[in-house]
């Protein structure tokens, strides 16, 4: 039993399914993103869990406590909006109070949680302002202000940086995961920037459609996505996949891929159990920084393959330079180092870390697992 | 829903049971006099109560003739909350005594020997099954014309007493360059000058048997095309600007000599006192020509409401006070209107109220005494209201005499 | 498994009171509108005079309102005032809209004069429209005391133009209200389109045409109801202005629907022309309502 | 919501500018012409009235005919004036535009943030009750009236006006609200208020500008209403319309028309002040809610 655990959740619209027995465990202290592309369900799970919407069937219950059909304001949660939701005619310190005037803490007792809260946050000299007269990253605050003076057993964020600029946005990621460090809360993260998911997060939950694709640690669903959804979903840029087909040779399962001028490659597989595909096609994952020059190869890979192909364009992007280029018919785009000597129209001998590709069914989507 | 119809068909048993909220010692009267002449009037009937210690409280809805009056009644008596005494005339006292929502007032009324003194044909209005209903304040007639003495003068024009004499004195005002008949153009003011045309074209029966027995082959016989040519007569003789125009301001143009003649009830009279002018001085009032012998009237009476079975004090006081010739003077003077009994002594009014006096008592003993159809007291409301439509329309222009005489037959079926 | 049954105290009672609270006027709609329409229905088929009676007579008071001339005359009128009044209410309004929309000097004196008739009945404003139309003492009689001895507006004395004068009092009152309404579309308007509009050359014409006025959807449809409700609504003004005539010339239903009811004594025609009226209404605006409404689902 | 931010960014020429003014100058005359003639003649004694010249300023001033209307006109028996029907309004009007405007906002609150089924078709049936014509409730209506025992009460009176005003109080705070942001009212829900906390401390604060709106609309409508007040007030509380109506109305006698129009203008104060003092926050409520969608 952990501490949030959601067992078999279902939501539907009428005779429309939109959630599908979803169970997810989540321990005390841990941090749960939900990540996925916009109608994938998690913003509802989300307020399933906060009690804003009824379970169709299954259980949510937070320590133990079934929590379905209990009011959202006994369920000793809190959530930050991605709007903010800050009261419009209140001031700074009657938003973050107004919580616990609800609950019928007494006054002085309210002063002081939201000193402590106002001093945590360094927003003191805004306590009398209103949300009108409040930037962005003030209003962030703020709202996070009013879920941390509740103290309440499970925060919950629903996509709280969308609103923010670029560079808010980072400060802010790493103001929240600072928060999580300090005050050690169970947080549910709602996002569909998937670099905010990994950054933040202990735990990922990778939705769409209404499915749960994947559950499990930031690296878990970087390396081994359970399927190409996951796979193209996480990741900057996203993960390469491309149609190949598996041959054994001496004895070593390769993909074997057309390259710029349709002539065959093969790379080496790290999977031995891949020989089972032996004659068949598959599709070939390969992350973006896997693919680079010979000198910018993971020295601590053990499977580095050499490939001959020709760069279509390059972008250099500062620390990184991107690389494209023809496999398997498709664009595939490379990570290098930005001083790798590249240019378009070049035939380049790439270093492919073949340790870190996976190889997907081409009927299920599914990772072919070892 | 279903127990709304129920409870309302059970309205006038309700009504019965239900009374007014006006207390004992008070009486709460629903009229529309609101001008300064009648409301004046009203306070004799007012003081003479409170030296009786009753009470009055005062319910004004003015508008219409009384019609906007009418519709709040309805409101009232529909939420049980009938007044104790309410202005109303001719056809919606007998309809509303049809509905048993009136009170019996033959008790006052044999006390006060009211049926020797009341003419037969106002009786017809203030009784119903033989008993007393209604008491009757004054008896209006309609079909008088009111001319302008020193215009008629002026072009030697004497007063007419025939409609080829009539006609000849319009065409002669108008050679003269003055507006000969000074007209508002509204449906009842037209119905009041077609009423006082039929009479004298149809005579006596033939106007009984359109307007009271609605006889269909004098509706649309050939004396009633007649009356509608001579309709058409007026409104060639009227000035351009007739239309919509207040029957008041109609009188102020033959007070200020603008026009001739005006056809139109007794109050018109009023106007010309406030204006300072005399009677057979300044004005002359003169049956409408061909109308000598008849009276066309329609009269003011109040209704009582019944108040749990029997009449109550305070209504019969007021309905004593109402039929008192102290009253009957009083107030007629200032209406213009005549007494609605017989008996009294008249020598307080001017010429005109006397002439009205003197010609009421004579058509009366004459059988020449009939409810004016223009004000409702020929035939009931939607039938009055279906012959002023076609009235209008063809005094309007919207078609001639012909058609007008098939529409009157045709809109008065539908609307019997 | 979720069901209300296991549900808290607190979760139950939220259920409960946005129903509880909107009980009493959907009890006060169905009982005062709804009961009432049902019951103006029923008189319709009744041999009703001068109070309710519930003798049966089927269609005998549908059969004689058909035959009334008048009916007919106050349903045409009915064609010519609204259409002519929804028309013409909608144009001022926006013209006086879009002007006032002009950075204009003096917006905070003329709009509350635009506004302002809509604040007075015409128990109040009918004797002065009465007289101004007159043309023996008002514009005519004006016009021709100041020199112009050829101008005539008769039209209220005349059967033929009556009831355009009903249409000019009542676009007096309501479009300065109608022209609020564009207004504040107007202003809800992004000015970073309009500003993208001109980049790309349009003229202010153009601007109007294509950009502006199509965005005021919301306001159009908003007015439409309004006046539409505004329109059918009317009777104080044909009592006060007209009394509906000369003739019938200026009879609408609403007061074809009043004289048969109350002062004709034929309280079963005047429901059956209720009746008619509503269903007419409820052709034009349920259709509207239904469109209204599902799109915001 | 400043205004100047709001204007548009169209740019006119001088001959448009002079134009535009030309049209709502000219438009602003058309709207005043009635007033002026009602105030003009006020003010004049009834011999100049009648002496014709409607639209001539006054020879002789005199506010007599205002005192009159206002305290010694005949209403019915007594003359009284309009003065003690002024209060009659005040008292109808108050209670039943407070109750429509606070029935249309919580109904407008639950059929924008406390959906259920079929909660459209309630609003539709609740917009559709606004076209009903008045004429045919007036006899059920006693009836009702009666048998709730408010007959001839001012109470009954404001509930007959609330009962056919919160059709549009609904339609205009539902439009307001559908606007209002969803996550504000979870956010209040998740820190533990109720229904009417929400309600009282979140919504109805920002509610300010669709309040005017439907105040205003209530206000000018209850206050001219001359039909119900007829014919569901008693003596004690006619309300300043049939006053009004019984001065204009007299059947017979003299037409004192400068008391008319100076009684006239008295019964329209209270609504012209209305408009004129709350006019600009008009436009905006109606800016911030009612005209969308």
């Amino acid at each position: 039993m952990g501490f949030l655990d959601i067992d078999n959740a279902t939501k539907s619209y009428g005779a429309v399914e939109v959630l599908h027995k979803v169970d997810i465990s989540v321990q005390e202290g841990e941090f749960l993103v939900l990540v996925g592309p916009s109608g994938c369900g998690k913003s509802t799970l989300l307020n399933m869990i906060a009690g804003l919407e009824e379970i169709t069937s299954g259980e949510i219950r937070i320590k133990d406590q079934v929590m379905n059909g209990v009011h959202p304001s006994n369920r000793n949660i809190a959530m930050v909006f991605q709007s903010y939701a800050l009261y419009p005619n209140m001031t700074v310190g009657q938003n973050i109070t107004f919580g616990l005037e609800m609950h019928g803490v007494p006054k002085p007792e309210r002063e002081k949680a939201m000193a402590e809260v106002a001093k945590l946050l360094q927003i003191e000299q805004l306590l009398d302002r209103k949300p009108g007269q409040l930037s962005g990253g003030q209003r962030q605050r703020v709202a996070m202000g009013r879920a941390l003076v509740r103290n309440p057993d499970v925060f919950l964020f629903d996509e709280p940086l969308s609103n923010l600029d670029a560079k808010l946005r980072v400060d802010m990621r790493t103001e929240i995961k600072k928060l999580h460090q300090n005050l050690g809360t169970t947080i549910v993260y709602v996002t569909h920037d998937q670099i905010e998911a990994m950054t933040l997060s202990s735990r990922i939950a990778v939705m769409n459609g209404g499915y749960v694709q994947q559950l499990g640690t930031p690296q878990e669903i970087y390396d081994t996505p359970a399927n190409i959804f996951v796979a193209t979903f996480m990741g900057s840029p996203a993960m390469n996949v491309v149609p190949a087909k598996v041959v054994v040779l001496n004895g070593r399962p390769h993909a074997e891929v057309a390259v710029h001028d349709g002539s065959m490659t093969q790379l080496p597989f790290s999977q031995d159990n891949l020989a089972a595909w032996d004659g068949r096609e598959i599709l070939l994952g390969i992350r973006p920084e896997t693919i680079t020059d010979m000198d910018g190869a993971d020295r601590k890979s053990s499977n580095i393959a050499q490939m001959g192909n020709r760069i279509v364009v390059t972008e250099p992007a500062g620390s990184d330079t991107f690389v494209s280029m023809q496999l398997g018919g498709r664009d595939v785009i490379a990570r290098m180092r930005s001083d790798a000597e590249v240019a378009p129209g070049q035939d380049f001998t790439f270093a492919v870390n073949m340790e870190k590709a996976v190889a997907f069914d081409p009927e299920s989507e599914m990772r072919i697992t070892p | 829903m279903r127990n709304l119809l129920k409870t309302k068909s059970l309205i006038v048993a309700g009504l019965l049971a239900t009374t007014s909220l006006a207390q004992a010692e008070e009486v709460e009267v629903l009229h529309w006099w609101t001008s300064g002449g009648e409301a004046a009037a009203l306070n004799v009937l007012k003081d003479d109560l409170s030296g009786q210690g009753i009470g009055w409280t005062d319910m004004p809805v003015a508008g219409g003739g009384g019609e906007q009056a009418m519709t709040v009644l309805r409101a009232r008596v529909t939420a049980g909350n009938a007044p104790t005494a309410v202005q109303a005339l001719g056809f919606d006292i007998l309809d509303w005594a049809n509905q048993g929502a009136l009170a019996d007032l033959n008790e006052v009324a044999a006390k006060e020997g009211w049926d020797d003194v009341v003419p037969d044909a106002l009786k017809a209005f203030a009784k119903s099954d033989g008993k007393w209903v209604a008491a009757p304040v004054n008896v209006h007639s309609t079909n008088w014309v009111w001319a302008n003495k020193a215009v008629l003068d002026a072009n030697g024009i004497a007063q007419p007493t025939n409609w080829d004499e009539f006609v000849s004195a319009v065409e002669t005002l108008k050679a003269a360059g003055v507006t000969p008949i000074a007209h508002g153009g509204q449906a009842w003011q037209d119905a009041t000058v077609f009423d006082a045309i039929a009479m004298s074209t149809l005579g006596p029966d033939g106007y009984k048997a359109a307007f009271i027995d609605l006889d269909e082959d004098t509706l649309g016989g050939d004396a009633m095309k007649e009356a509608f040519d001579r309709m058409a007569f007026v409104r060639d003789n009227v000035d351009e600007n007739f239309s919509g125009r207040d029957w008041n301001l109609a009188t102020a143009m033959v007070i200020n000599g603008e026009a001739g003649f005006q056809m139109m009830g007794d109050w018109a009279k009023g106007e010309f006192l406030n204006a300072g002018k005399v009677p057979g001085q300044d004005f002359l009032c003169f049956r409408f020509p061909g109308t000598q012998d008849q009276v066309t009237f329609n009269a003011d009476q109040f209704m009582m409401f019944d108040q749990g079975g029997s009449v109550s004090a305070e209504q019969a006081a007021l309905a004593s006070a109402i039929l008192s010739p102290s009253f009957q003077i009083a107030f007629n003077k200032v209406k213009g209107s005549v007494p609605a009994r017989t008996d009294v002594d008249g020598s307080d009014l001017d010429a005109c109220g006397q002439q009205g006096m003197k010609d009421l008592a004579a058509a009366a003993s004459s059988g020449n005494l009939f409810g004016s159809m223009a004000h409702g007291h020929a035939a009931p409301a939607s039938v009055k209201n279906a012959i002023y439509d076609v009235v209008t329309a063809h005094f309007n222009g919207e078609y001639d005499s012909e058609t007008a005489v098939t529409e009157l037959v045709d809109a008065v079926s539908i609307a019997k | 498994m979720a069901s209300s049954a296991d549900a808290d105290f607190k979760t139950r009672l939220q259920n409960w009171i946005p129903k509880l609270v909107l009980s009493p006027s959907l009890a006060m709609m169905l009982v005062f509108v709804y009961g009432f329409i049902l019951f103006s229905v029923y008189l319709s088929f009744t041999d009703s005079r001068i109070l309710p009676t519930y003798g049966w007579v089927g269609w005998e008071n549908y059969d004689k309102l058909w035959r009334l001339s008048h009916w007919e005359i106050s349903l045409k009128n009915m064609g010519i005032f609204a259409g002519l009044y929804i028309v013409i209410c909608t144009c001022i309004g926006l013209g006086l809209a879009i002007f006032l929309d002009q950075k204009i000097r003096g917006e905070g004196l003329l709009r509350p004069i635009y506004l302002y008739p809509m604040a007075l009945s015409f128990i109040v404003t009918g004797t002065a429209w009465k007289w101004f139309l007159d043309p023996g003492i008002g514009l005519e009689n004006v016009m021709q005391t100041w020199g112009w001895t050829s101008f005539e507006f008769d039209w209220i004395k005349n059967r033929d133009f009556a009831i355009y004068t009903v249409v000019l009092a009542a676009v007096w009152q309501t479009s300065g209200f109608v022209m609020a309404m564009f207004l504040a579309g107007l202003r809800g308007i992004d000015n970073e389109i309009l500003r993208a509009a001109q980049m790309d050359g349009a003229s202010n014409w153009n601007l109007y045409r294509r950009i502006i006025i199509p965005q005021l959807r919301p306001a159009f449809l908003s007015a439409f109801v309004i006046l539409s409700h505004l329109a059918i609504k009317t009777f104080d003004l044909v009592i006060a202005l007209t009394g509906g005539g000369p003739g019938r010339a200026t009879e609408l239903p609403a007061t074809f629907m009043y004289s048969y009811t109350f002062t004709r004594n034929q309280m079963g025609i005047g429901a059956a022309s209720a009746t008619i009226m509503l269903m007419t209404i409820a052709a034009i605006m349920i259709p509207y309502l239904y469109a209204e409404l599902r799109e915001k689902r | 919501m400043s205004q100047a931010s709001q204007d548009t960014a169209i740019r006119t020429g001088r001959v448009t500018r002079t134009l535009i003014y030309l049209v709502l100058l000219l438009f602003g005359l058309f709207y005043l012409l009635p007033l002026y003639v009602m105030l003009v003649n006020s003010v004049k004694p009834l011999e100049e009235i009648t002496g014709g010249g409607m639209m001539n300023l006054p020879q002789v001033f005199t506010l007599e005919p205002w005192l009159k209307a206002w305290s010694s006109a005949q209403i019915g028996v007594d003359p009284t004036g309009l003065k003690p029907y002024f209060w009659n309004s005040i008292k109808m009007v108050v209670p039943a535009v407070i109750v429509s405007t606070i029935l249309g906002a919580l109904n407008g609150y639950v059929l924008t943030k406390w959906r259920f089924k079929y909660d459209t078709i309630l609003f539709g049936l609740m917009l559709f009750a606004c076209f009903i014509p008045f004429q045919i409730v007036l006899i059920p209506m006693a009836r009702m009236l009666g048998l709730m025992g408010l007959a001839g009460t001012t109470w009954g009176l404001a509930l007959v006006h609330v009962v056919y005003g919160i059709g549009f109080t609904t339609l205009y705070f539902r439009n307001y609200y559908a606007v209002f942001p969803t996550e504000l009212i979870r956010a209040a829900q998740i820190d533990g208020a109720g229904f009417f906390q929400i309600f009282w401390r979140i919504l109805l604060p920002s509610s300010g500008p669709i309040a005017v709106v439907s105040i205003i609309w209530q206000f000018t409508n209850i206050w001219n209403d001359f039909l119900f007040g007829a014919s569901f007030a008693d003596a004690n509380s006619q309300p300043m319309t049939v006053a009004l109506n019984n001065l204009v109305q007299s059947s017979t006698g003299v037409k004192e028309y400068n008391v008319h129009f100076a009684g006239a203008i008295l019964a329209a104060m209270p609504t012209l002040l209305v408009y004129i003092v709350a006019g600009r926050y008009f436009v905006r409520g109606l800016m911030a809610g009612s005209v969308k969608g």
